[in-house]
């Protein structure tokens, strides 16, 4: 049987086992899901060095799957946090209820996105789309709180991006008979399509959507906060990628390399819409990062932060050189891993602790400590400051803006990215440091089975801050099938096209020196008269705060700055989105008071619609 | 008293240069001492020529300056401060209040005599003392520390039991978290 | 055009036909009564059942039926279709009233009125 | 490998030379606003005299590892920015043999954000005390530097684009052989990135961050002993590479350590004077500072550069 | 026996005649005969599909008449497909009330003849090939359509039933007058034979009769704005009785309309006024839907939508597009009967009906809940349930007649439907708080029925080639319209 077929099967099938198990016992779905992801990675990583692929047909409908060199880059990130993610669900979901629905949800939506990828036809890619959709929206309203206000808002939004896809596809249909990717693209080259702009800002819609684009990210912190933690990692880490994936094929295959380029018009239209794109990603990096940093839940902050980081992969594409779409890629799948050993440290929390409210918890590093690594390296991959492998992401994205000649749009991106270390700190110093809670004094480490992937996901950013070819090989060869020819990387040095570069390994030596002997000094020199004390030994201009007291500064915490970017906060694009939803119940309220309960009104109506007709009819037969 | 300064090894003679050419301040202004100081650090006075600057926390403070009264309220709070200053640490008491009580000296919630809580390096007498009377004592704490004999910390280390006993009669709600410094 | 009787005839019936219609659609759009609106609807039928038999009807014709005395039966026959028509038409137009009154009644007990715009518990 | 040693030597060189540096001129800044004050002033050597003190003193306690680490970072992040920074102009003779450390092999982002890891750091360390001013403190700092960043970074921007290249070495060779300094050849990105160094020294009237009797100290309110001797050798370092780093974007670089200096102490003069005049500033206030005049003049160098 | 389709007509109506008497032998017969009854349809239904692959269609004539003069029964793919869609909702229906009022025998036995005669006259409806007969199916339909909406003894149902009757009896007036002038210019009542004769008829007085006949049969269709009537009879009549509007009677009522447009009328542009009706239908009834508090009526708002978009799907016109409606009416009968099996369920206890009250039903009813959910879910065209397929195959249909404005308001409004259903299925799963409502707990046969309903849809969904080749069949037999005339016309000797 066919490798890929095989998988997907037995990520459904898996699926639906691990609902029945859990009529068995609530424990067993936890096993499943990791029986079934560990089956499926390994199928995966036996076989995907060979060509497959699989083709046939329903109602008429040619279906096909492949594996190619894009594909497998991003299945490297599903696989890679989907079975990390499910290694640590296993003792995070411990003692919640219902876990069969939510881990058939899950394995499900990790099966579809596994379709997504491998799919060379628009049906199946919409197909497997949906699944996705629906099976993580069962996950974020599967606790079963807030429903209107998180799953609502959540499924709209996606319908309205598949809605925008599906119309693109059918009308691609309509032109080519086809839905083969393959015979899209080649039609794209030949010109073959008249609408293309149409059909492709309408896949853009589709995609922007998963990957929270500005007008239609709303959905995106409301339903990552709503979620259990060892999904949210997925969510935000992998399934928002899935987005980029279509943005990808769309801007880099469609635009750039369509083979149209000399045709003025089609040009023209496509460099804008790209840089309408762009320009949204930076504005979405810019505001996301505003919003991040007043929040004051964990995870909600988080969840900004992951439709900022979007912005800036968004960007990269947009922009479409060589460094550009390479930077975009090796954020992708950094955000992917930093963005997920975040979500699983914010669920550690959550676990230990009973709350992600960063107003209601502090000092947890002492009780945390292994959490507060992964925090602590992931949030400073994050931020992008060296020698992690953020920074390099954000330094090939800098540099290819500025030698594209994007000068206002690295502005933009700078100051998100500046404004990203304000709530960078805000989730270290609101989780981990302060004073601690005496609430939480009985605190402990999460388990070992949910510390060990967050800790091989934070391993894996420090070796890639001084090594990003490990993720390069991947990226190139993903960026060879989007058309680009010659891609160079090299394993620790990364160069610009200006012929600038950076010397990671240089860069790594001297700060581990410098910290070393830093450490040496500090920790040596008069070793014996200085002791660590409780974080409740601070002076405070000679008030005595009391045992219980907890002085940790948490409210309004960045409220100054917040004052100075008052204006930024003044419109809230939610705030639009909840009004014109109210205004168009209210106006749908008013429609349907035709209906008014009357039985004559009804019979007067039958009269007065065929007078209508006949008056109206007559002249259009 | 005997003059300590020849037998010290040159790296305690370094360190109580240093020590003595920067004297950070904790300005605790309980009374009306605290007018003296601000001008004692500016244009007119400029203690700054000493070394001597102010110090807004008393882990990075050198000197307590108590100056004036002090109610047993505000005696917690001293004493909380002190504490948390860091070895070597130095303390300067301004006028005839901490010496003996002066006018407050039948208060009934005033202390009489500094001495017997903390330990004091210089008294400045006076009601309140001059600019040029803070200046004079800072001079002396210097020369104190320049001969080695400023050795506060360790004479309330090594005293402590009788110092906590005073402070606990006085303080009659001793509501303080004790962080064992 | 000569005003012979059978052309008045015709004129009237279908005259008749046409204001029943007429008349019924008004009482079922105007009046408030339940019981006036049922007889609207008959009335609608009523006149609608008119008009079908007098379209199958020709002048001077013969019952549709081949028997002696008839022999002309076959050219020159009222058209019998109509007519079957029309009582099957009358038959569900009568089982219709039926059911229209008992609802009146039910309608009646249950809220005290035979006024259709008090009756909209239902809306929206 | 005597290669080796000698950069060995010359990194020790270079940061003594900085440390040094960065501490006179804080001394110096001490004297003249004494003087400005009409006060005698401590000597210029105060800030080595405080310096030996803290190392001197004991230090009784800290907070935690974070804690432990804070001034660790600072240091780090100084020394590590040093390395890549060419003290001198590449062309000079001093250069080469003394001063050459790392400086091929990191560009001007990588400078950037390798300045922002110490106080980063700093924060981190900060917060642990827990010390609610500390945290205060270092969401003042946080914010103004939001604010700082964006003049700043439009000015660098405006010199990549110029010069299309992002390297500091090429950056100087480019006005060396044009012959006109980046100050002159587009002052209004000299001045956007002046304006933003009011905001980087944190003097008046951007000293909110750590202001005395409000915050009492802000950041650093649990740090003594060690601890802040280490801080203040770091951020003497860092006014060191701050100044470096002007002098090598805007005026070409120096050839010689008499020239570095008195170009430095030229820029480095611009901050103080400001503060000597000024009241201070709440943070919201430098914020919309910063994001005012500065922010245009940055957007109108960019456009020059373009052009 | 000689099967043929007259006995979907005579055994029922036999049928109701005798359970009366036969329930004095034994009371459980009441029950049982319909069921029996639904069985035989099931079964001659296959029968005569499989008799369909050897012959175009059958034509049966009736009293020996043969046509046009004769009334005849005919059985074309088209007409097939949705006979056996409506025995197999009979069936289920029956199925899923066996258990109805079983205490009290009376109403059962009122209730299985009424469902019977609803049944019979909707299949009546399709598989007749004259005019008059359809009329007279159709008053049928309504006749017990009236009185099944106000077979519960309450005050709304018999509201509901007057408005319903009111409009309805508009309906037969209006299809009667179209019928009168249409035998007064062709003087033929078979539809193929009208079809040949239509061309005699003058054009204005064509328009009159079909604009008559598209305001008859579009009350029985709910095209706005006719509907009225509609929301209310949903949600008064009993639960399975929903279904049964919404499965079989409303594609009755598509069905005459799409005969008459198709057969009878050689009109040019006919397909842009169903366009216009649908979506106007589509959208009025999608935002009604969107503030609706009743569950009944948000399902029978949704399902006029749903009606709206097979109207446009008509109206288009092409082979993909009929292709598309066809499958749409095998979906939303299936799809929208399990919607209504399980909502009745779900407000058993309920006074008001009101969404409000299913907070948290889940808990109480967690298999009725997944089925709704799943319902909801196929709906609304989520793949990989058999919603998707039509929905996909309407939008291939719009989009290959360059109509992107129609794929964009349909879209829309399906995402108007994705936000009310899901509202409800976010209501029913909510864990904020549990509902104060005494949930009934389903019995065995409304289980069983649930359970096939749903396996039909992920099964359609998943291998959708499964119905595909007989919706083909059935939409080429519609498309094909001289062959449906000679067939008929031809072949008239009795068997």
């Amino acid at each position: 049987m066919n490798t890929l077929a095989l998988i997907i099967l037995i990520f459904f099938s898996g699926a639906t086992l691990a609902y029945l198990s859990s009529l068995i016992s609530n424990k067993l779905p936890g096993w499943v899901a990791l029986l079934t992801t560990m089956t499926g990675t390994v199928l995966f990583y036996m076989s995907f060095q060979n060509e497959q692929a699989l083709s046939f047909s329903i109602i008429g409908l040619n279906l096909e799957w492949a594996l190619d060199n894009y594909t497998i880059l991003f299945a490297h990130i599903i696989f890679g946090l989907g079975i990390l993610a499910s290694l640590y669900s296993v003792q995070y979901m411990q003692n919640k209820s219902q876990q069969g629905s939510f881990y058939a949800n899950f394995l499900l939506s990790i099966g579809s996105m596994f379709g997504i990828i491998i799919s060379k036809d628009f049906i199946s890619f919409f197909i497997f789309w949906e699944i996705m959709t629906w099976s993580s929206f069962l996950i974020v309203v599967w606790n079963g709180i807030g429903f209107r206000k998180n799953g609502i808002w959540y499924m709209a939004m996606s319908a309205i991006g598949a809605y925008a896809m599906l119309t693109a596809i059918v009308l691609i249909n309509s032109e080519i008979g086809t839905y083969s990717l393959q015979a899209f693209f080649n039609a794209v080259q030949e010109n073959a399509i008249d609408n293309l702009m149409l059909v492709s800002i309408l896949l853009l819609i589709g995609f922007a959507v998963k990957a929270a684009l500005m007008p239609l990210h709303i959905w995106a912190p409301r339903a990552y906060s709503n979620t259990p933690a060892s999904y949210t990692s997925v969510f935000s880490g992998a399934l928002s990628k899935m987005g980029v994936f279509g943005m990808g094929l769309v801007l880099i295959r469609v635009f750039r390399f369509s083979g149209l380029q000399d045709n003025f018009d089609y040009a023209l239209v496509s460099q804008f819409t790209s840089h309408v794109l762009a320009w949204l990603g930076g504005i979405t990096a810019a505001i996301a990062t505003l919003y991040a940093l007043v929040q004051k839940d964990a995870k909600k902050l988080l969840a900004y932060s992951s439709i900022a980081q979007l912005g800036y992969i968004v960007i990269g594409l947009a922009i479409g050189t060589k460094l550009a779409v390479m930077s975009a890629l090796f954020l992708a799948i950094m955000h992917a891993v930093f963005k997920g050993a975040l979500f699983m440290a914010v669920g550690a929390v959550e676990r230990q602790v009973g709350t992600t409210d960063m107003t209601k918890i502090s000092g947890l590093i002492r009780r945390m400590p292994w959490t507060f690594f992964v925090t602590l390296v992931s949030i400073i991959a994050l931020a992008g400051v060296p020698p992690l492998s953020g920074f390099v992401g954000k330094w090939m994205l800098y540099e290819a803006l500025i030698t594209n000649g994007n000068f206002f749009l690295v502005v933009v991106v700078f100051f998100s990215s500046t404004a990203a270390f304000l709530y960078s700190y805000r989730i270290l110093f609101g989780l981990f440091l302060g004073q601690e809670e005496d609430d939480t004094a009985h605190v402990k480490e999460a388990p070992a089975t949910m510390v060990i992937p967050m800790v091989i996901l934070a391993l894996f950013l420090i070796v890639t801050g001084t090594y990003p070819g490990i993720v390069f090989e991947p990226i190139a060869h993903g960026m060879e099938y989007l058309g680009f020819t010659d891609v160079t990387w090299n394993m620790t040095v990364l160069s610009n096209v200006w012929g600038d570069s950076v010397n990671l390994q240089y860069v790594s030596t001297t700060i581990g020196v410098a910290f070393m002997l830093a450490l040496i000094f500090l920790t040596f020199k008069g070793r014996k008269g200085t002791r660590g004390v409780s974080t409740k030994d601070i002076s405070t201009s000679g008030e005595i705060p009391l045992e219980h007291e907890n002085l940790t500064f948490q409210l309004d915490f960045f409220k100054p700055f917040e004052r100075a970017a008052a204006p930024l906060y003044k419109r809230s694009i939610t705030k639009i989105y909840e009004d014109v939803a109210n205004g168009l119940e209210a106006l749908f309220d008013f429609t349907r008071k035709i209906y008014t309960g009357n039985g004559q009104t009804y019979a007067i109506y039958v009269v007065a619609f065929l007078v209508t007709l006949l008056i109206v009819v007559q002249n259009m037969l | 008293m005997e003059n300590k300064r020849n037998s010290q090894t040159i790296a305690e003679y370094i360190k109580n240069w240093s020590r003595k050419h920067s004297l950070f301040i904790m300005a605790y202004g309980t009374g009306c001492g605290a007018i003296e100081i601000p001008a004692t650090l500016t244009s007119r006075y400029d203690a700054e020529r000493l070394g001597i600057r102010g110090a807004a926390t008393p882990r990075q403070a050198d000197v307590l300056l108590i100056t004036g009264y002090l109610a047993t309220k505000t005696l917690k709070r001293v004493i909380r401060v002190y504490e948390q200053m860091q070895d070597p640490k130095y303390v300067i008491a301004f006028g005839s209040c901490t010496i003996n009580g002066g006018m407050y000296y039948d208060s009934y919630n005033t202390i009489n005599v500094l001495e017997k809580y903390i330990p004091v390096d210089v008294y400045i007498n006076g009601c309140m003392p001059r600019p040029e009377a803070v200046i004079a004592g800072f001079q002396q704490l210097q020369d104190k520390i320049a001969r080695g004999e400023a050795d506060n910390g360790t004479r309330y280390k090594e005293n402590l039991e009788w110092y906590r006993a005073n402070q606990h009669r006085v303080i009659k709600n001793w509501r303080m978290p004790d962080y064992n410094w | 055009m000569d005003f012979d009787f059978q052309n008045i005839v015709t004129i009237s019936v279908y005259g008749s036909a046409i204001a029943l219609i007429l008349i019924g659609i008004y009482a079922v759009l105007i009046k408030k009564h339940l019981i006036k609106i049922v007889i609207g609807m008959s009335l609608v039928d009523a006149g609608l059942h008119l008009l079908f038999v007098a379209i199958g009807y020709i002048n001077n014709g013969t019952a549709p039926i081949f028997s002696p005395g008839y022999e002309d039966a076959a050219t020159n026959m009222v058209d019998p279709v109509p007519q079957a028509l029309v009582l099957t038409a009358i038959v569900i137009g009568f089982a219709v009233t039926a059911v229209a009154l008992s609802l009146v009644i039910r309608l009646y007990k249950h809220h005290g009125t035979v006024r259709i715009d008090e009756i909209k518990s239902l809306k929206w | 490998m005597e290669g080796i040693g000698l950069k060995i030597l010359g990194a020790l060189l270079t940061t003594i030379m900085a440390f040094a540096v960065g501490m006179t001129y804080g001394g110096i800044t001490r004297k003249l606003t004494a003087r400005v004050q009409n006060r005698v002033g401590p000597t210029i050597w105060q800030n080595f005299i405080d310096l030996v003190k803290l190392q001197s003193k004991k230090t009784n306690i800290y907070h935690g590892v974070m804690g432990h680490f804070a001034p660790m970072w600072i240091i780090t992040a100084a020394m590590t920015v040093l390395m890549f920074i060419p003290v001198l102009h590449p062309n000079s003779t001093w250069y080469s043999t003394w001063f050459p450390n790392l400086t091929f092999h990191g560009d001007l982002i990588f400078l950037l954000y390798m300045m922002v890891f110490g106080s980063l750091g700093m924060a981190l360390g900060a917060g642990q005390t827990g010390n609610p001013n500390s945290a205060i403190g270092v969401t003042r700092g946080l914010s103004q530097m939001v604010g700082f960043e964006i003049p700043f970074v439009l000015a660098l921007v405006a010199l990549m684009v110029q010069y299309k290249t992002t390297s500091i070495q090429d950056i100087m060779a480019i006005q060396d052989q044009s012959g006109v300094w980046m100050m002159f050849s587009n002052p209004f990105s000299f001045l956007a990135a002046l304006f933003a160094s009011l905001g980087m020294f944190r003097y008046s009237p951007f000293d909110i961050v750590g202001a005395p009797a409000e915050l009492a100290s802000g950041p650093v309110s649990e740090f003594g002993g060690k601890y802040l001797g280490v801080m203040m050798t770091g951020g003497s370092i860092f006014a060191f590479i701050k100044l470096t780093l002007y002098v090598d974007l805007f005026m070409g670089g120096a050839y010689s350590i008499p020239e570095l200096l008195i170009k430095t102490f030229a820029l480095y003069m611009v901050p103080v004077f400001y503060g000597w005049v000024s009241p201070r500033y709440r943070t919201e206030q430098a914020i919309r500072y910063f994001w005012g005049w500065p922010t245009a003049l940055g957007i109108l160098g960019v456009i020059i550069a373009v052009w | 026996m000689n099967i043929s389709p007259v006995h979907y007509i005579a055994l029922p109506l036999l049928a109701a005649f005798l359970i009366p008497l036969l329930s004095k032998l034994h009371k459980e017969l009441a029950r049982i005969v319909p069921g029996l009854v639904f069985l035989y349809f099931l079964v001659i239904s296959v029968v005569l599909m499989q008799r369909l692959e050897t012959q175009p269609m059958i034509s049966e004539v009736i009293a020996g008449w043969s046509a046009p003069w004769g009334i005849n029964l005919v059985f074309t793919p088209f007409s097939g497909f949705l006979v056996s869609l409506m025995s197999f909702i009979g069936f289920l229906v029956w199925v899923y009330s066996y258990h109805f009022k079983k205490i009290d025998y009376m109403p059962a036995q009122k209730y299985f003849i009424l469902l019977m005669m609803l049944v019979t006259g909707s299949i009546g409806i399709v598989l007749t090939g004259d005019i008059f007969n359809l009329f007279v199916f159709l008053e049928i339909v309504a006749i017990s359509a009236y009185s099944l909406t106000a077979f519960y003894p309450g005050r709304d149902g018999a509201e509901a039933a007057f408005k319903y009757l009111l409009v309805g009896s508009f309906a037969s007036a209006l299809i009667l007058l179209a019928i009168v002038i249409l035998y007064t210019q062709t003087g033929t009542l078979n539809m193929a034979d009208l079809a040949v004769k239509m061309h005699e008829v003058p054009h204005y007085l064509k328009v009159i009769i079909f604009v008559l006949f598209l305001v008859g049969f579009g009350i029985e269709a709910e095209m706005f704005p006719l509907n009225g009537w509609a929301p209310d009879a949903y949600s008064q009549a009993p639960g399975p009785i929903g279904a049964v509007f919404a499965g079989i009677v409303v594609k009755g009522g598509i069905y005459a309309l799409v005969r008459v447009v198709y057969t009878i009328f050689d009109l040019s542009g006919v397909g842009t006024i169903l366009i216009a009706l649908g979506l106007v239908t589509m959208i009025i009834a999608e935002l009604a839907a969107l503030r609706q508090d009743n569950l009944k009526r948000m399902l029978a708002y949704s399902s006029i939508g749903q009606m709206g978009v097979v109207l446009i799907a008509f109206g288009i016109g092409t082979d993909t597009a009929i292709f598309a409606a066809l499958f749409l009416m095998l979906n939303h009968a299936l799809i929208k009967s399990m919607l209504f099996f399980s909502a009745s369920y779900l407000l058993y206890n309920s006074t008001t009906k009101t969404i409000k009250e299913l907070t948290g039903m889940a808990k109480h009813l967690p298999f009725v809940s997944f089925i709704f959910a799943l319902g909801a879910f196929a709906i609304v065209g989520l793949p990989p349930f058999s919603g998707f397929w039509s929905k996909l195959y309407f939008l291939m249909a719009a989009a290959d007649a360059q109509m992107v404005l129609l794929i964009i308001t349909v879209l829309s409004v399906s995402v108007i439907e994705i936000i009310y259903y899901f509202r409800v299925i976010g209501k029913i799963y909510s864990k904020d708080e549990t509902s104060e409502l005494e949930p009934k707990k389903p019995t065995i046969n409304s289980v069983l029925v649930m359970t096939v309903l749903g396996a039909l849809i992920i099964i359609i969904g998943v291998y959708p080639d499964l119905v595909t080749d007989w919706i083909h069949h059935a939409s080429d037999a519609l498309v094909n319209k001289s062959n449906y005339i000679q067939n008929v016309l031809t072949e008239n000797l009795p068997r």
